[in-house]
């Protein structure tokens, strides 16, 4: 009983901080990539990812009492939400003529709407 | 115009974040909540609809007159605490009661809810207004 | 111990912030202004998280949630300002 | 007391006072009824009124003042009370019956087309309140009857109120004699709060009272506003410029306003406070001076008069001041014979003066004009007027048997005995002075005789026959004329029953008053005839003197009180604009500096005055480095809100500072505030935008290196005394379980039902701030609506 | 009339989630404030749409399995990403890609589009104006048909058993 | 008894509840105005109730939810219940005048429903026993006026840049002042731990009393003579007021000029007499030099103007410069004539406010040297307005002389004898702008046809009423004075002596 | 939260605001106007007490009244409510100051609200946003 108690709390201790250190190498992602559409990459999918982790570390620890229910709707949220997110922020900047940084290699897109 | 995958997920969040308003709503008393933010949750939701779909879209469905509601709202506001007068106590005075309801068990039914649902239509009533105001400026 | 472990994951958070921030006000483009105003709630979102973790209190977790959908709401609202000159 | 016939003398005089006001408030609505008959009707009401004066004539005369009151303004000490001496009873006849006259005369003289009822209504108006003025029994109440003469006054002096002549007399009128009068009651406070009280008949009798008034560090300043006040009314010393203006009135308004009555108010005061303040230096060189000056000045300015009003306003000016000098000369010797001279001057300058003033207007009525210059030999034409006109004007002149003489001789002695008191050069000085008025007084009473009467007419536009006046006009002339000569021939009962109670009413105790017609070859007697002689022989230069007087006055115009005002007056328009101009300049930047800077400067004179306690010293700066760095960037940010040039850039950036500040609030363990803030953020970002995209950016504010310099200051003064308040506040907070919350704590649940506490303050404990709050939610939306519909009220 | 129930159930379920406590009181509050909700908004939701009980329940495993999917996907991309991030030099090839999909539904587009946008390296910047085509930005564009093959055949797959 | 227990709430929730009913029926326009009306005058013959009552009972204190000091109380002593007749009878007025003045538009949209709210804002602020709440009433009163502002007249001869300008000045400059207002209160919290203002000042009190007062304390009450003294319009906070007043429609100048400037004046009054009266010594000099320059400033600017509201604004920054001056004099019969001389000034002015829209009207424009002559084609117009002015130049018979009167009486008996000397010169600079305003206008030829002939209709019977019924109150107040001097007697007494006020508030036991 | 800092950070928070509503462009005058009221709302706060520990919302469902407490002024026997025993401790922080900042958060929110569809009339009547063309209205 204890052993398991133990068990679940270690991995939602794991998940806790694996959720923290992805959320802190995605805003360093923000901060180091090229342009918005690469910074938005990282934001989106390991920002996400990381809340998404904590929220799981959450219930884990809590189980589906209310707090761990609101835990699994906020991350659930975020899952929904963010992608959205980085896909109208994306294209409202390609549209506003936020043109992709020098490394990149194509751009479909610009070429049928422009 | 926004794109069809916002659209689709403003669908789905519409009503989510609606339910969530109305939670936030009657939760307030004993959680972080209250009239405000949920009228506020509220409003922003409506809004987001406004922005998805486009204010004018919006309103060939669903277009509230919304000074009624803040109107409305305080008016809630004003006799809930105003009908303390006739039973004999000072305005304001809040009323708890204990409520047993077959299937929901104690009810804890207090006057200041309404009071902050009166709260709740102020907040969307007035917010909502000066978003279609100003949206409907050319 | 866990009081140790808050402090040092609230440091982490900060630090997060940081990015954010000078994204914000660099830029060097407005979407970058606000993917970083996007991500910045985001790590609000993650402390509040932590906080609820670490004092097992739900009340931060009710403000987790308003602040990802209110923050939703607004990056889309940018956006669609950014894109089309218009909000409504 | 009272004589079994009379009737009670309060009453009598509260009567006397508000006929009049009634019927003048009855004018306009019996207008319709009686038509051209409201002049008779007036004269009626002044009849009424002089008869319930007459009423307490006995009990007067018999040396009882009569003083009555009934409660009024008790909170302020005051009442509304009579005091009714001889003094009050000369001014009140001379009130009642010259405006009996007056009112009687206008019947003739005032066309049918003019707008009688006002002008009724406003002589009506102006006879209640010189009866009041005079019969007041405090302070207060003197003085609202005293500034009601003066708007009365404004209005008939304005009575032809499209005629921008009209309008400058009654502005000078009102703005001398109305602001004379606010520093007379700043005078009649001073004087309240040095004796206590508003009653006037308190302070008179009361020795100790005016002892101790006499040598109070106030007394100076307390008599020259009082002074002041008097002046401006009787158009005495620089005041005097309003009253030739004031003859834009109507001639019957002249005569009765500012010959016969309004204009004495100022001496009635002086000789109400006669005894009060009397006694003094100070009395004598104000009073006294003032006296002099006016009466030499105004003299001597009459000659380059040529309008026959223009002139007998300086004589009025003149006259008057000869009340005042001997009102001052009295301060020292054993006063009757002066003040009986001034008061007796008093009563023969209204009736002779009322008597010219008629004349001038019935000349004015046939001639159509009062030009000195174009008028002459009218004496074959117009011969009772010429008769007149001649007894007034000589009685002016001080020549016997008329009543003017008898108080010009009296006034001879006073000026001989206060030469004498003083000694010196002023035992020569001071008759030489009034033989000097004396002499210009001579000089315009024959000018005015000369001119209107004698020669020939000099305007070959005026009518060749000129009728004499109907009789409605010449009785009432003819009436002060023979009181002239009445009062000249037999003084006694003028003065039995006027005189001799008027000036007892003054000096407060009985005076042995001998006056005749002769009395011996005195010194007073050889002044008289010195000052027709030189006055014959000044009359002879008359025009040679005042072609002078007009070419001085045109090398130096500054020189001239009538200069000072207009300059004044003109100027104060212009530079008052110039001066809002400069004060309110519309840039709002000003006016928020303004406000910073008081608040900065009151946060800190009480740090001034404390300085050693300035910062508390318990400061703790061991913070954990998240706090330092929260802080810090939320710091950055709305640096980069203020820096960032572009709106949006700079709205995003303080979107930022809002998701900080509810960071901060998470941490400060309020969730109700942080989702408050982090909702009330986003929904300000998009009315933000929802703005902005209808306001473009065109606007760029280019900031000068001097402007930044100033704006940190005036932010680093802010900064500074706002952390200096909260260091001081916080360190001193209440411990928590004193303050009110340990009973939101408490209560919350078992009371209120709810468990956050925060959310039952805001819908219960202080629910009644939340109703207000959205009632502010509310006013937004409605004013909202307001400021976009506005725009169709484009023109 | 069986959207009507669809939506009921579904509100129902998240009013409970929001409140916090799954039981039937909860429920039941939530089934009948969703109805209102959504009564105002019925011209967003096609409420006479055809629909089966039998097809929804049995795509719930398929449903699952999309989810885990997902999930596994999402920690690869945030693997890969965070890899990238943590570059001494960042060293890549960015650029946005035109790639088609299959069906034209509403839901199932989105879903493909967020899917997208949470998988490796990926981000979905628009839909075409003839709904045939997802614009996609790729931290790596250098092989771009294997690129949009692996898109076809993992993602796509996915989601159309899951949505369809 | 019953309901007169109720009269302080129901005073405020009235307006409240009409002006939330007046936008849910705005299809009703005759409906609302017979309605408010009728409210109107309830609001009016209870405001007198209430005086009556507090009179004869003494200071009336309303608990709110019946939480005693831990909630919100509202106190009626005889400051705030005579305030409160004197707003509910200027806005009666203002709002039987409005019938016909406002634009149509404006009347039957929003109108009502701000103008109540503002009602509901005065009563509020007046009544109230809380100095936060004392914060949410002035924020009810700074938009609804700032919404009325905007609001057009019949004809709008106010030019709509105009009337934005002059509300965002107004607003901008109010919106530091409630800044300013929270940092103060936040201070206080922290220091006492209250906000119950009886409460307060027993804390403060305590303190001082046992020599532990901090001096931060002494900072906090000057910076709420910058929160008050700006709502009051004192120098240098007026600038605001030239422009909004102006800018209004006349009613709302009127209840602006009437009334709302005085809610500054009562802020100050309570909280240098209940709250800080130790900290006198510091305030008294303060108040007092900012009074005599508010006089100097107001009077001097007023003499330059040509346009006829813009003149009585100045006006009213003077003449608010006496009321203060009363104030920062203290004695109890200084503050006696602090509150006649409001009175005086609140009528009068309002008065005047009301006569300039007829006027305004009536000559098409707003510019005084464009007018002239009109005593014979607006005689009612002509006395009124020579009323007022008489009454503002402190002119006997009309209540403004009693003010002036027993100010300057106070002042001199208090021996305060430069501050009246100044106030003295510049009661005659009052008289030179005010005669010389209506003069221009009423007197003389009409200066131009640039607007065409006078309009020739005058006044409308529902405009002038209110003119006439303010004109007799003017005439009144000076003609028999004594009741007002003795309640404003009563007033000084219950401001020097607190006590009163602290016991009936702190002393009742608590849920 | 350390005191000291966030009175500084406040402070700073103030001169800033500051700064800005002395521009003259109106949007940043309003930026200026709300990072005012975001560090009144902060002061309000920190004016709080700091002695408790836990978000003011109770958590059992039943709170033990403490004995003793005095909620009810005496001024007579110089009681000055609320009297709490010395045992009692608060264990919340401040909910008061939680609950007036709430109040002025919505309060400016109406404000700043209303202020910037004024500054969208001020910019159609006037065409520009530099305050200093504001100045119809001046002497
Ligand atoms: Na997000
Ligand atoms: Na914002």
């Amino acid at each position: 009983m204890s052993t398991l108690t133990t068990a679940i709390d270690a991995i939602s201790m794991f998940f806790f901080l694996i959720g923290i250190a992805f959320v802190f190498l995605g805003m360093i992602g923000l901060l180091r990539l090229p342009d918005v559409y690469n910074r938005l990459h990282a934001t989106t999918k390991i920002g996400t990812v990381g809340a998404f982790s904590v929220m799981i570390g959450i219930v884990l620890k809590v189980g589906l009492s209310a707090m761990g229910l609101k835990a699994i709707t906020v991350g659930l949220f975020l899952l929904l939400t963010a992608p959205i997110a980085a896909h109208m922020i994306a294209r409202a900047a390609h549209r506003h003529g936020v043109g992709l940084c020098d490394e990149s290699i194509m751009d479909d897109y610009g070429k049928t709407y422009k | 115009m926004t794109t069809l995958i916002t659209k689709t997920v403003t669908k789905i969040c519409i009503p989510l974040i609606i339910l969530f308003s109305i939670s936030l709503l009657l939760a307030g008393h004993n959680n972080p909540g209250g009239g405000f933010i949920g009228g506020v949750m509220f409003a922003s939701v409506i809004s987001l609809t406004y922005v998805v779909f486009g204010l004018k879209n919006v309103k060939s469905f669903f277009n509230p007159e919304w000074d009624k509601w803040f109107a409305f709202g305080l008016l809630l506001a004003s006799m809930t605490a105003f009908a303390a007068i006739p039973f004999n106590h000072n305005f304001f005075r809040s009323a708890v009661e204990l409520v047993h309801l077959p299937m929901f068990g104690e009810i804890e039914l207090v006057s200041a809810a309404l009071f902050d649902t009166g709260v709740y239509f102020v907040v969307i009533g007035s917010l909502l207004y000066i978003f279609k105001t100003l949206g409907e400026e050319k | 111990m866990i009081s140790e472990l808050f402090y040092i994951v609230l440091v982490f958070m900060v630090l997060s912030m940081i990015p954010c921030v000078y994204r914000v006000i660099v830029g060097p483009t407005i979407p970058d202004r606000v993917v970083a105003l996007d991500a910045m709630t985001t790590v609000i979102v993650v402390t509040l998280g932590v906080y609820s973790f670490v004092q097992e209190s739900i009340f931060f977790l009710d403000v987790a949630l308003v602040l990802s959908i209110i923050s939703f709401i607004g990056t889309v609202t940018i956006s669609k300002y950014l894109d089309e000159g218009t909000v409504f | 007391m009272q004589s079994r016939k009379d009737m009670d003398p309060f009453n009598a005089i509260i009567l006397a006072i508000f006929f009049p006001f009634v019927a003048a408030l009855f004018v306009p609505f019996i207008e319709k009824g009686i038509k051209h008959r409201i002049g008779w009707f007036s004269a009626a009401i002044a009849l009424i009124s002089f008869i319930l004066i007459g009423q307490v004539t006995h009990t007067v005369a018999e040396g009882h003042a009569i003083k009555q009151s009934i409660t009024w303004l008790p909170s302020a000490g005051i009442e509304f009370g009579i005091y009714a001496d001889g003094l009050s009873m000369m001014i009140g006849f001379i009130a009642s019956g010259i405006g009996f006259i007056i009112m009687g005369y206008s019947n003739s003289y005032m066309s049918h087309k003019e707008d009688l009822p006002r002008y009724y209504k406003y002589l009506l108006l102006f006879m209640g309140s010189m009866i009041g003025m005079v019969f007041s029994s405090n302070l207060i109440q003197l003085f609202i009857f005293w500034e009601l003469t003066s708007i009365t006054s404004f209005m008939l002096i304005g009575y032809w109120r499209n005629k921008p002549a009209s309008i400058y007399g009654a502005t000078k009128s009102l703005l001398i004699t109305v602001g004379g009068g606010l520093f007379m009651l700043a005078g009649f406070i001073l004087l309240h709060s040095i004796t206590g009280t508003f009653d006037i008949p308190t302070i008179l009798q009361n020795p100790e009272i005016v002892q101790n008034l006499k040598v109070h560090p106030l007394f100076l300043i307390t008599l020259i506003l009082i002074v002041i006040g008097a002046s401006a009314k009787s158009a005495q010393g620089p005041f005097y410029i309003w009253l030739p203006n004031a003859m834009e009135a109507p001639t019957p308004v002249s005569a009765f306003l500012h010959s016969a009555t309004m204009v004495k108010a100022g001496i009635y005061l002086i000789a109400r406070m006669h005894p009060i303040f009397s006694g003094t230096d100070a009395w004598f060189i104000l009073v006294g001076g003032i006296g002099i000056f006016t009466m030499l000045l105004a003299g001597f300015l009459a000659f380059r008069q040529t309008d026959i009003k223009a002139i007998l306003a300086y004589s009025t000016i003149s006259q008057l001041a000869y009340m005042m000098t001997m009102y001052g000369y009295t301060s020292y010797h054993e006063p009757g014979i002066g003040v009986a001279a001034a008061t007796f001057h008093l009563l023969n300058h209204a009736i002779f003066k009322a008597c010219l003033f008629l004349v001038a207007g019935i000349v004015a009525h046939e001639t159509a004009t009062r030009d000195i210059r174009k008028l002459g030999g009218l004496r074959k034409e117009m011969p009772i007027t010429f008769i007149i006109a001649s007894i007034a004007a000589l009685a002016m002149a001080g020549v016997p048997p008329l009543n003017g003489f008898l108080s010009k001789e009296m006034f001879y002695e006073t000026s001989l005995e206060m030469g004498h008191i003083l000694g010196g050069p002023f035992e020569v000085l001071i008759p030489a002075i009034a033989v000097m008025g004396g002499v210009f007084t001579f000089a315009y009473s024959i000018k005015l005789i000369d001119g209107i009467f004698l020669g020939k007419r000099q305007d070959h536009h005026l009518p060749q026959h000129v009728h004499e006046a109907p009789l409605t006009m010449l009785i009432p002339a003819a009436f002060l004329a023979v009181l002239v000569i009445f009062i000249g021939i037999s003084p006694s009962t003028a003065v039995y029953y006027i005189i001799k109670p008027a000036t007892a009413g003054i000096l407060l105790e009985e005076v042995h008053l001998h006056v005749a017609l002769w009395h011996g070859f005195t010194t007073s007697l050889m002044m008289t005839i010195a000052t027709f002689l030189i006055g014959i022989a000044v009359y002879t230069k008359y025009d040679n003197i005042a072609a002078w007087q007009n070419r001085t006055n045109e090398r130096i115009p500054w020189f001239s009180m009538n200069y000072v005002y207009d300059k004044i007056v003109d100027g104060a328009k212009s530079r008052a604009g110039d001066f809002a101009g400069c004060f309110q300049p519309g840039t709002i930047k000003t006016y928020i500096n303004a406000m910073l800077l008081l608040f900065v400067i009151l946060g800190t004179i009480p740090a001034l005055m404390v300085a050693a306690t300035l910062i508390p010293d318990n400061l703790n700066f061991n913070v954990p480095a998240y706090e330092v760095l929260i802080l810090g960037l939320m710091i950055i940010a709305a640096i980069a809100s203020a820096v960032l040039k572009k709106y949006l850039h700079a709205i995003i950036a303080l979107s930022a500072v809002g998701y900080l500040v509810s960071l901060v609030f998470i941490y400060l363990k309020a969730p109700d505030l942080a989702m408050t803030q982090i909702l009330v953020e986003t929904l300000t970002t998009i009315i933000f935008l929802l703005v902005i995209v209808r306001v473009p950016q065109i606007f760029r504010e280019k900031i000068s290196r001097t402007t930044m310099a100033k704006d940190l200051v005036i932010a680093s003064a802010v900064s500074l005394t706002v952390l200096i308040l909260l260091l001081n506040a916080t360190h001193e907070i209440v411990y928590p379980l004193e303050s009110l919350s340990y009973y939101f704590v408490e209560k919350s649940l078992p009371l209120a039902g709810g468990h956050n506490i925060v959310n039952v303050i805001i819908v219960d404990f202080r629910g009644y701030d939340t109703l207000g709050e959205i009632s502010v939610l509310c006013l937004a939306a409605l004013g909202t609506y307001n400021l976009i519909s506005s725009r169709g009220d484009k023109q | 009339m069986k959207q009507y129930v669809i939506y009921s159930v579904t509100l129902g379920a998240t009013w409970c989630f929001l409140h916090g406590a799954i039981n039937l009181p909860n429920f039941l509050i939530g089934l009948v404030l969703g109805l209102l909700v959504i009564r105002p908004f019925k011209e967003l939701y096609d409420i006479d749409k055809q629909t089966s009980y039998r097809n929804i329940i049995f795509r719930i495993p398929k449903l699952v399995r999309y989810f885990s999917m997902l999930i596994v996907e999402i920690i690869k991309a945030s693997i890969v990403v965070a890899k990238i991030v943590l570059q001494p030099k960042i060293d890549i090839h960015p650029g946005i890609i035109a790639v088609p999909v299959r069906t034209t539904k509403d839901l199932s587009i989105t879903a493909i589009a967020n899917t997208i946008t949470l998988t490796p390296g990926t981000l979905t910047i628009d839909v075409s104006n003839d709904r045939s085509a997802l614009y996609i930005h790729s931290i790596d564009v250098s092989d771009p048909k294997e690129l949009r093959d692996s898109i076809r055949d993992d993602l796509e797959e996915y989601v159309l058993e899951a949505f369809e | 008894m019953y309901i007169s227990n109720h009269i302080p709430i129901i005073l405020i929730v009235l307006p409240i509840v009409l002006s939330t009913i007046t936008v849910i029926l705005r299809t009703m326009p005759s409906f609302q105005k017979g309605i408010n009306l009728f409210a109107s005058l309830i609001l009016f013959a209870l405001s007198i109730v209430l005086l009556f009552n507090v009179w004869n009972n003494g200071i009336l204190v309303y608990e709110v939810g019946e939480w005693g000091k831990y909630g919100i109380i509202l106190v009626a002593d005889l400051l705030s219940s005579g305030l409160v007749v004197v707003s509910s009878l200027v806005s009666l007025m203002a709002l039987i005048y409005s019938l016909d003045y406002m634009d149509s538009r404006a009347l039957n949209t929003t109108y009502y429903a701000l103008f109540n709210l503002l009602v509901a804002g005065l009563n509020g602020t007046f009544l109230t026993g809380d100095i936060f709440n004392m914060f949410v009433f002035f924020e009810i009163l700074l938009l609804s006026s700032c919404g009325l502002v905007v609001a057009s007249g019949k004809g709008g001869f106010t030019k709509i840049p105009d009337k934005m300008e002059a509300a965002f000045k107004y607003l901008m400059l109010n919106m530091l002042g409630s800044i300013v207002m929270l940092i103060a209160i936040a201070a206080l919290y922290a220091t006492v731990g209250t906000l119950n203002m009886a409460d307060i000042a027993v804390k403060i009190e305590t303190l001082n009393a046992a020599g532990t007062m901090p001096w931060h304390i002494y900072v906090i009450a000057l910076l709420f003579i910058v929160v008050f003294g700006n709502k009051a319009a004192i120098f240098p906070l007026h600038y605001w007021l030239p422009d909004v007043h102006p800018s209004a429609p006349s009613p709302i100048s009127a209840m602006l000029s009437g009334i709302m400037i005085k809610v500054g004046v009562y802020g100050i009054l309570r909280v240098c007499y209940l709250i800080f009266h130790d900290a006198m010594f510091i305030l008294q000099p303060i108040i007092i030099i900012l009074a005599l320059l508010t006089i100097i400033i107001g009077a001097i600017s007023a003499i330059g103007q040509n346009d006829v509201k813009r003149l009585l604004a100045y006006s009213s920054i003077s003449q608010i410069g006496y009321v203060i001056l009363g104030v920062g004099m203290g004695t109890a019969y200084a503050l006696a004539a602090t509150f006649v001389y409001l009175v005086n000034h609140a009528v009068a002015k309002s008065m005047l406010f009301l006569t300039a829209g007829g006027i305004i009207h009536h000559a098409r424009t707003r510019d005084m040297r464009k007018m002239g002559g009109m005593v014979k084609t607006a005689p009612l117009m002509s006395g009124i307005f020579l009323i007022g002015s008489m009454s503002i130049a402190g002119l006997p018979p009309m209540g403004g002389f009693i003010a002036k009167f027993v100010l300057f009486d106070a002042g001199l008996l208090g021996e305060y004898y430069i501050p009246i000397i100044i106030a003295l010169l510049f009661a005659i600079l009052t008289l030179f702008y005010m005669f010389r305003a209506w003069l221009l206008m009423f007197w003389g030829e009409k200066a131009t046809d640039e607007y065409g002939d006078y309009h020739t209709h005058t006044v409308s019977t529902r405009m002038a009423i209110p003119m006439v019924i303010l004109a007799g109150i003017v005439l009144i107040l000076g003609i028999y004075p004594e009741p007002l001097m003795a309640l404003s007697t009563s007033i000084a007494n219950e401001l020097l002596d607190p006590q009163p006020y602290i016991t009936a508030v702190l002393e009742r036991s608590v849920r | 939260m350390n005191n000291t800092l966030l009175s500084i950070t406040i402070a700073l928070l103030f001169g800033i605001g500051t700064f800005l509503i002395l521009r003259k462009d109106l949007i940043k005058v309003v930026i200026g106007l709300s990072i005012l009221s975001h560090a009144v709302n902060l002061l309000i706060v920190s004016t709080g007490l700091f002695n408790g520990e836990k978000v003011p919302i109770i958590t059992g469902e039943h709170i033990e009244p403490s004995s003793g407490t005095i909620f009810t002024d005496d001024l007579a026997n110089s009681i000055l409510a609320p009297i709490v025993p010395e045992s009692a401790e608060m264990i919340y922080v401040d909910p008061l100051v939680q609950a007036l900042v709430l109040t002025a958060i919505v309060i400016s929110l109406a404000t700043t609200a209303f202020i910037l569809i004024l500054i969208y009339r001020i910019y159609e009547e006037y065409g520009t946003t530099d305050i200093s063309k504001l100045r119809r209205l001046w002497g």
